[in-house]
């Protein structure tokens, strides 16, 4: 049933708390938007998040929802997707909460497949506790835990997603809201686990760590969108574009190479070497970037095999009896 | 078949423990004796004991595995303390099980395994069995390999397989020498190994070989009887906890009308709970093998918050990582069931052993004020009820409830009178349905009785709502800082708690009409404190005993009771948590008997310590 | 600068609350307020309160932050109970503060802000400063934005930017009401800003334009002065809770003689110990920020196994993470500090309020048979030794020590006379150097006073050993699962802590004569309860005050003290954890007051409790 | 300084307590030999392990261990190995211990490159806890918790490893103690994090899940033995190749191809996406399979970067003084 609803619909009365300028902001207003244009019944929606600034985002979602503890709303929304395959069920979290103390949940939850729709708001930060670097800053930032920079190598999340498993693989960025909304739509039309990687402005704690992908000036220069069966091609001109390398995938001028030397993007790979190689093109992200949907390879997921094995040994052994149960280790009498 | 003329003595019990390397079979052999003791109409109780969590190589003291069963033609409570027959299938066995043996007790010793390499291991410098290690003992010297080899030869079972066999022979020999009908044995032989005939016919053969060797030889003098006991009417079933643990939470299911969903990461000994229900799916159960117990409680709450009857269980070191969680769960008044099978702690600890040490864990094991009801099972039977029981309490006020058993309960197994299925409860409550508010949906408004929130859950419209781990505004359940409303909420939550005191029974109290001394115990000590009652009032002393089903709340008569008696026993295998428990809520003064051994009590370490009190 | 003839009166104390929007600058105000007082020579104790966690919308009720001061010319206890002064920046702040201040206190508003936007977007419906809310109180009101943009609108500063220098125009005034100087101030604002002069000039110039203001306004007819305070003579400095932690554990690794490891993960209240330490490498200090709480501590006792002061700090959930780690570590007998600053929970709770809830969370909060010392802060400035000590204790007896503090501790700040290092406990332990055994070395081979294990560090040639969290056979280390075994390892671990009693000083009682009332009570609460006492003394009455840095092993005097007094009153904020300790232990009967609010005790609740208690 | 060692001095008093035919023995047995090749100060070395059979591990190594808790042996050995970069630090650990329960240290410690060695001993089942499916057990595994077969789509550990930034990923198999020793040299030798899986045989509860690798008849048309600046070729008479075909690894006749088609191993390379794209030839393992050193792409270690953070502090501000410390936050005097 598809409803008729608008943004409206889906604010709550809940005054939203984040600082004036934040990027999750936007996110809100698009993923309401999103919701609205949707028309899935509210109450068939649910919102899991963790905590941090962007776990705040239940609150906001007048649908079902939980704002639950620190890195765990994967293995939450896993109960609830796992148990009721109708509802439409998305985990809202942080880079610190999906990728620090979450990060087996995520994986976990990825390679399972579980139909959960994993929306990864990337501020390479940990906004609600003032600012530490999280596992997503660059080497060398300097903040509170980390006054003389910080020595830990960040994640890749793509990276990372695609060694997990996943069977569906996105990036998009906040004030790209046209982009953003499709990416959502792609993510909830993906049967089983999405990770959708959202790069998300900190302007308190980390303003302008996606300059490279906002800026007026640059932003053109470094977006890759890229699309299922179209070149990778880019740039204000379309004046770049990326090849595979000796697998290695590698930004070239368009006019260096021969156009069928330009990767074509193959969303449905079942294998996920390519997607993985496009996703090392930056790392962090610098230069130029790839949005859009990396891999959207769909394969059996866990809710439906879980469903599958119930219905089948009902067919098999018919419905449970608890009766038959008790006595099934052997009886004896006494009189 | 039926006995020679040689003596039959009649016994009231006999405890006997078969032991032997972990390869041995000795698991099956006890099982089997079991069941055809059972069928037979004796009362018993088992009492198996695994080697600790890996494997150890063959013919050594930690790779021991044995399983002991007492039976009575009276209700027993416990498997006994010492046995009175021991079968030992190798050096190992013997070294390391002889010392619990009564004295004068019966030995069946498979001599065969008695060679220097396995004496060597076993850490034997001579043989016991011509040392005179075993003077004073009735020793049945039985050379079984070479009757089982002869025995299977014509089987079709060859080279090495041939002695996997053995634990059948010895079966058989026990079988004579108590006079057990060997059909149960031979039925359930065939319904095991129907598909391999081979293996089928070694182990029947074997059995037959077993009982015609005690028929035939001089070894033993003497077989024994012990009558079926006058156990209540009805149908019975050989239970562990483990196993009724799992039907209970299949049978709250279908007396809650809600699917059952666990969530559970294995470990010993919770692990089997996670197997049983995973073969129920046909009854709708969802099983979830998470990818550690942070998950498998996360991913219990989300089933809880969907609307399932919502489970995870574990043992020590799991549920500590599952506080977290169960923290949010209370928060959110969810409903949830979560079982810890205490094991010896800390740490890691003795994972194949017993102990009671987690109580003052599940009361206070979460940051925060966050009380929590908390329920102890007292048998492997007990389990079943307990966990309905649980559930009940977990729907009715919206709570997550602790329940406890243990490696003893898990492991162990007794008959089970199956229940009239039509008198269990109906312990469904209704989900919300209806908004109750004028604008949004109140999810802390609360029923006026028990004061539980409504559980409305997803796929409901017009009652969307969000939870959360911050603190609740009352009524709204909106994030609020504000500090009356904290102090209400804290109240509040453990109000509801604290209510439940008036929703289940007052504990009963089993007295005689001048007793000084109350033994009160909780768990697993059930068995062993009621055998020792029965003891201490042969002996005509007076006493009470009684019994704790729930830990939080107290049922509300226990002060009382408390104060009827001079003495106050609470024996425990813990450094005396309920003790301080009841010391904190009541200041009243408690003598402990407690136990850290990983072993449950003996019945006469209770007994002696209430005589030694009585006297005093 | 001095004084006109305007009335100047004398306190001698004063409580002063700056209150305004998270951007306004009211911690920074607050904080100087305080150091120029302190340098002035008055005693003070502060409590800021921000606002949770997340950042509110400007202008409302959530997005208030504020900064209490209580200054004094004696030594005061807390940061007191109802402001005298409230600076109120805009509409929210006055609301959300408002009913703290007391009867006819001095409110000093910002007129701008109270406009219909603002006063909207607090939630009132019509102008306080006109509608009559305000009645009572002596209310100043000063147009503080047109003021400070004339004030620096020579500074180079422009735009919006302009107005951040209002907080300084409020302490300006501030200074002047209550006579303070302004040179630290401007200092303070020249070695902070001095790299950015236009900065430095507008909030110089606002801080005189405030100052001025008060001088030529007619607004306020009487200034105040808080003499300086007879504090014990030394070098002072001011300080919060959570730095003299920080402090502590680098103090501690010297005595030690240790490099220091800390492994955390960032959480509201506990982060800025993190942050304080990861900014003194030169220390050699080692602080890992990991993924989670269960590798900080797991890292921490890596570090300890490798030898060094190893140090894991949280609050609430982060701590019931660490639940499984802390058990490992008491199983392998490591020294480790677990440092829980506690907030109100369950769950996430309150994450920015201060609760004392965890105390039985750390006496229980782990499976199985795990006792672990517990030590409490009590002030800000306290932090410091009791930290040093928590290590002593820790090192010296080979375990785990949790060592509590509360928000209220970790955020807030008072003078701290600066101890004289060279009085700092030698704390250091060798490290084993020897094989103490003819085969392998032998890790629980135990010292036969402290029964502490020896310290081997890998780099020892000899002494390779191995460690884990099954039970350790006694001597070897080797694992058991032996029955006496694990009774004595349990009994042995036990002992160790219940005996370090012996190594601590006994409870200090300050009493008066006839006392029938013994007051206890531990953390945070110390300077409320003292302060109550002082004016329960004042009124002629006489009680007996105690206060436990120790709580678990209790001091060795502890049941003495508390049998001497008819009534024990035991204050906590929580719902009565230590309590239950004392009365489990000692079965003396306790009386509580119980606050679990998120705020501290105000004086005057404990004051009426007592005062409630004596005459009854 | 190098010691004359015999494997002996490696040994424990203790009993080594698998089953017999245990994979673990063999790796035992490779492992003890190795540190006494390498002649390493016993007291120099460090072996700390989780929980599961595999764990079990220290017990036997004559060195300084822990055989921890859980899944958190890399939490644990990243304090040794942070706070004393003098000692060699490896782990044990298994494929539940390492993926399920201890999925998050083993990725962080990963990305943050610490100098720790993980031995990864993958039997596909949880052996300890008598024969749970695991993290890497196939689809449709029936074991006591999964009666009609798993639902857990598995992990690949090379995969994920690269996923999660390792900077040294190998393989190798419990039967081929050469094979088995070089890798330990190996990742020995890489300076940071040494990410190793071995597939180990679990002949009670998972018997002959590798023998497509050991097999007799089997083993050698499916060992693709990786060495660095070699074409990878395999099978008995070399007559398999490996190509990279639109940047994902594929397996052909060697027959088929021009030689310079054949993919040139590069363990060195700075971009993971041939690694990663060499891992995906299998996934189980089930057909060719690589061993070897997937990566050795050395880049600054934790604790190099932690220790020199420590001097340039101190060189910069000079030794701590505690006496300074507690004033610095500005003094005043009472007389
Ligand atoms: C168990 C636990 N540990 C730590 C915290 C403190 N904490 C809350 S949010 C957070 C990190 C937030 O970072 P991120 O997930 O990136 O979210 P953001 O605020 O940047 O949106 C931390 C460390 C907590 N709430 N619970
Ligand atoms: C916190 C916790 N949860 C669960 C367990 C039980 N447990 C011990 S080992 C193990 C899995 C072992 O599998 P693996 O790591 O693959 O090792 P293997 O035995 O196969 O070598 C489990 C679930 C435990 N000891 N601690
Ligand atoms: S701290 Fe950063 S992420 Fe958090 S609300 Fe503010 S701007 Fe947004
Ligand atoms: S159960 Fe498997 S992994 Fe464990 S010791 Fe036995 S064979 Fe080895
Ligand atoms: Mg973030
Ligand atoms: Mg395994």
């Amino acid at each position: 049933m598809t409803l008729e609803y608008t943004r409206a619909d889906f604010q709550t009365d809940q005054e939203v708390r984040w600082c004036p300028g934040c990027g999750d902001y936007t996110i809100l207003a698009s993923v309401q938007a999103f919701m609205a244009d949707l028309g899935l019944e509210r109450e068939k929606i649910v919102f899991v998040s963790g905590i941090g600034c962007s776990s705040r985002f239940p609150y906001y979602m007048n649908t079902y929802g939980m704002h639950s503890i620190h890195g765990r709303a994967p293995a939450i929304a896993t109960g609830i997707a796992a148990s009721r395959p109708d509802l439409s069920v998305w985990v809202v979290t942080g880079d610190g909460d999906a990728l620090s103390i979450g990060g087996n949940h995520l994986i976990h939850s990825l390679r399972r497949n579980v139909n959960i729709k994993i929306l990864l708001f990337n501020n390479q930060i940990y906004g609600l506790t003032k600012g530490q670097y999280s596992p997503t800053s660059e080497v060398g930032k300097a903040t509170k835990s980390s006054p003389m920079g910080s020595i830990d190598y960040p994640f890749n999340p793509v990276s990372l997603a695609l060694g997990a498993e996943a069977s569906f693989v996105a990036r998009t960025i906040d004030m790209d809201r046209t982009h953003t909304t499709e990416m959502l739509r792609r993510a909830h039309e993906h049967p089983g686990a999405a990770f959708m990687e959202i790069y998300q402005n900190c302007n308190v704690f980390n303003d302008k760590a996606f300059i490279e992908l906002t800026g007026k000036q640059e932003r053109d220069h470094n977006r890759i969108f890229l699309e299922h069966g179209k070149p990778i091609v880019f740039g204000p001109d379309s004046e770049k574009a990326v090849i595979l390398d000796e697998g290695r995938a590698r930004v070239v001028d368009r006019s260096e190479v021969a156009a069928e030397q330009i990767l074509v993007h193959d969303e449905k790979a079942e294998d996920p070497s390519v997607a993985f190689a496009l996703s090392r093109l930056s790392h962090g992200p610098h230069g130029p970037t790839p949005l859009g949907v990396l891999r959207d390879a769909p394969r059996t997921t866990y809710d439906g095999a879980l469903q599958h094995q119930l219905v089948e040994a009902q067919a098999k052994r018919g419905p449970g009896e608890l009766d038959r149960l008790i006595r099934s280790l052997g009886t004896w009498e006494v009189r | 078949m039926h006995s020679d003329e040689r003596l039959r003595e009649t016994l009231d019990k006999v405890v006997i423990r078969f032991a032997g390397d972990s390869g041995d079979g000795m698991q099956v052999a006890g099982n089997r004796f079991t069941d055809a003791s059972a069928s037979f109409g004796n009362d018993l109780a088992t009492l198996p004991s695994f080697p600790a969590e890996i494997r150890a190589p063959a013919g050594t003291l930690p790779g021991v595995s044995s399983f002991q069963v007492q039976i009575a033609d009276f209700d027993i409570l416990t498997p006994g303390d010492e046995p009175d027959v021991l079968v030992a299938m190798n050096p190992a066995a013997l070294k390391s099980n002889l010392h619990d043996l009564r004295r004068a007790g019966t030995i069946i010793v498979n001599t065969e395994a008695f060679e220097e390499r396995n004496l060597h291991k076993a850490g034997y410098d001579s043989n016991p069995l011509t040392d005179g290690t075993l003077d004073g003992y009735n020793v049945i010297e039985v050379p079984m390999e070479t009757l089982t080899k002869e025995a299977v030869k014509d089987s079709g079972v060859s080279g090495r397989d041939v002695l996997r066999s053995k634990n059948f022979f010895a079966l058989g020999l026990l079988a004579w020498l108590f006079n057990r009908p060997l059909e149960p044995t031979l039925q359930w032989i065939t319904k095991k190994f129907g598909k391999r005939p081979e293996v089928e016919a070694a182990n029947s053969l074997a059995l037959r070989a077993g009982y015609n060797f005690g028929f035939t030889t001089e070894a033993m003098k003497t077989t024994y009887e012990v009558k079926p006991a006058h156990l209540a009417p009805g149908t019975y079933t050989n239970i562990t906890g483990n196993t009724a643990l799992a039907w209970g939470l299949i049978a709250a299911g279908q007396c809650a009308k809600l699917p059952l969903f666990y969530g559970s990461y294995p470990i010993t000994p919770a692990s089997d709970i996670l197997h049983e229900l995973s073969r129920h799916k046909n009854f709708g159960v969802r099983t979830f093998q998470a990818e550690d117990e942070i998950a498998a409680v996360g991913s219990a709450i989300g089933a809880a918050f969907a609307g399932n009857l919502a489970a995870t269980g574990s043992s020590g070191p799991g549920i500590a990582l599952k506080s977290e969680g169960i923290s949010l769960a209370f928060m959110m008044e969810l409903p949830l069931i979560v079982v810890n099978v205490q094991r010896a702690g800390p740490s890691t600890g003795m994972p194949t052993k017993p102990e009671q040490a987690d109580l003052l864990f599940s009361m206070y094991g979460r940051h925060g004020e966050s009380p929590l009801p908390v329920l102890a099972i007292s048998s492997p039977s007990d389990a079943f009820l307990a966990t309905v029981e649980a559930a009940r309490i977990a729907l009715k006020y919206m709570t997550p409830v602790i329940l406890l058993s243990d490696n003893h309960i898990a492991n162990g197994s007794e008959p089970w009178r199956l229940p009239d299925l039509n008198q269990l409860p109906d312990i469904s409550v209704p989900f919300a349905a209806a908004n109750n508010g004028n604008g949004p949906f109140l999810p802390y408004y609360r029923d006026p009785d028990t004061f539980s929130r409504p559980w409305a859950i997803p796929g409901t419209p017009g009652l969307e709502h969000r939870l959360g781990g911050l603190e609740k505004e009352e009524v709204t359940g909106n994030v609020s800082y504000d500090e009356d409303n904290h102090q209400l909420m804290t109240d509040t939550r453990a109000w509801k708690v604290q209510n439940i005191a008036n929703d289940i029974p007052p504990l009963e109290v089993e007295a005689d009409e001048d007793a000084e001394l109350l033994v009160i115990g909780w768990g697993s000590t059930y068995g062993s404190v009621r055998a020792a009652a029965r003891r201490v009032r042969r002996r005509g002393l007076p006493l009470a005993v009684a019994h704790l089903r729930y830990l939080n709340p107290f049922p509300i008569n226990l002060e009382q009771v408390l104060r009827s008696y001079r003495q106050v026993l609470v024996p425990e295998l813990n450094t005396g948590q309920l003790s301080r428990l009841i010391r904190a809520e009541y200041l009243v003064a408690t003598t402990g008997l407690n136990k850290v051994a990983g072993v449950p009590f003996r019945v006469s370490e209770i007994e002696d310590k209430i005589v030694e009190m009585i006297g005093s």
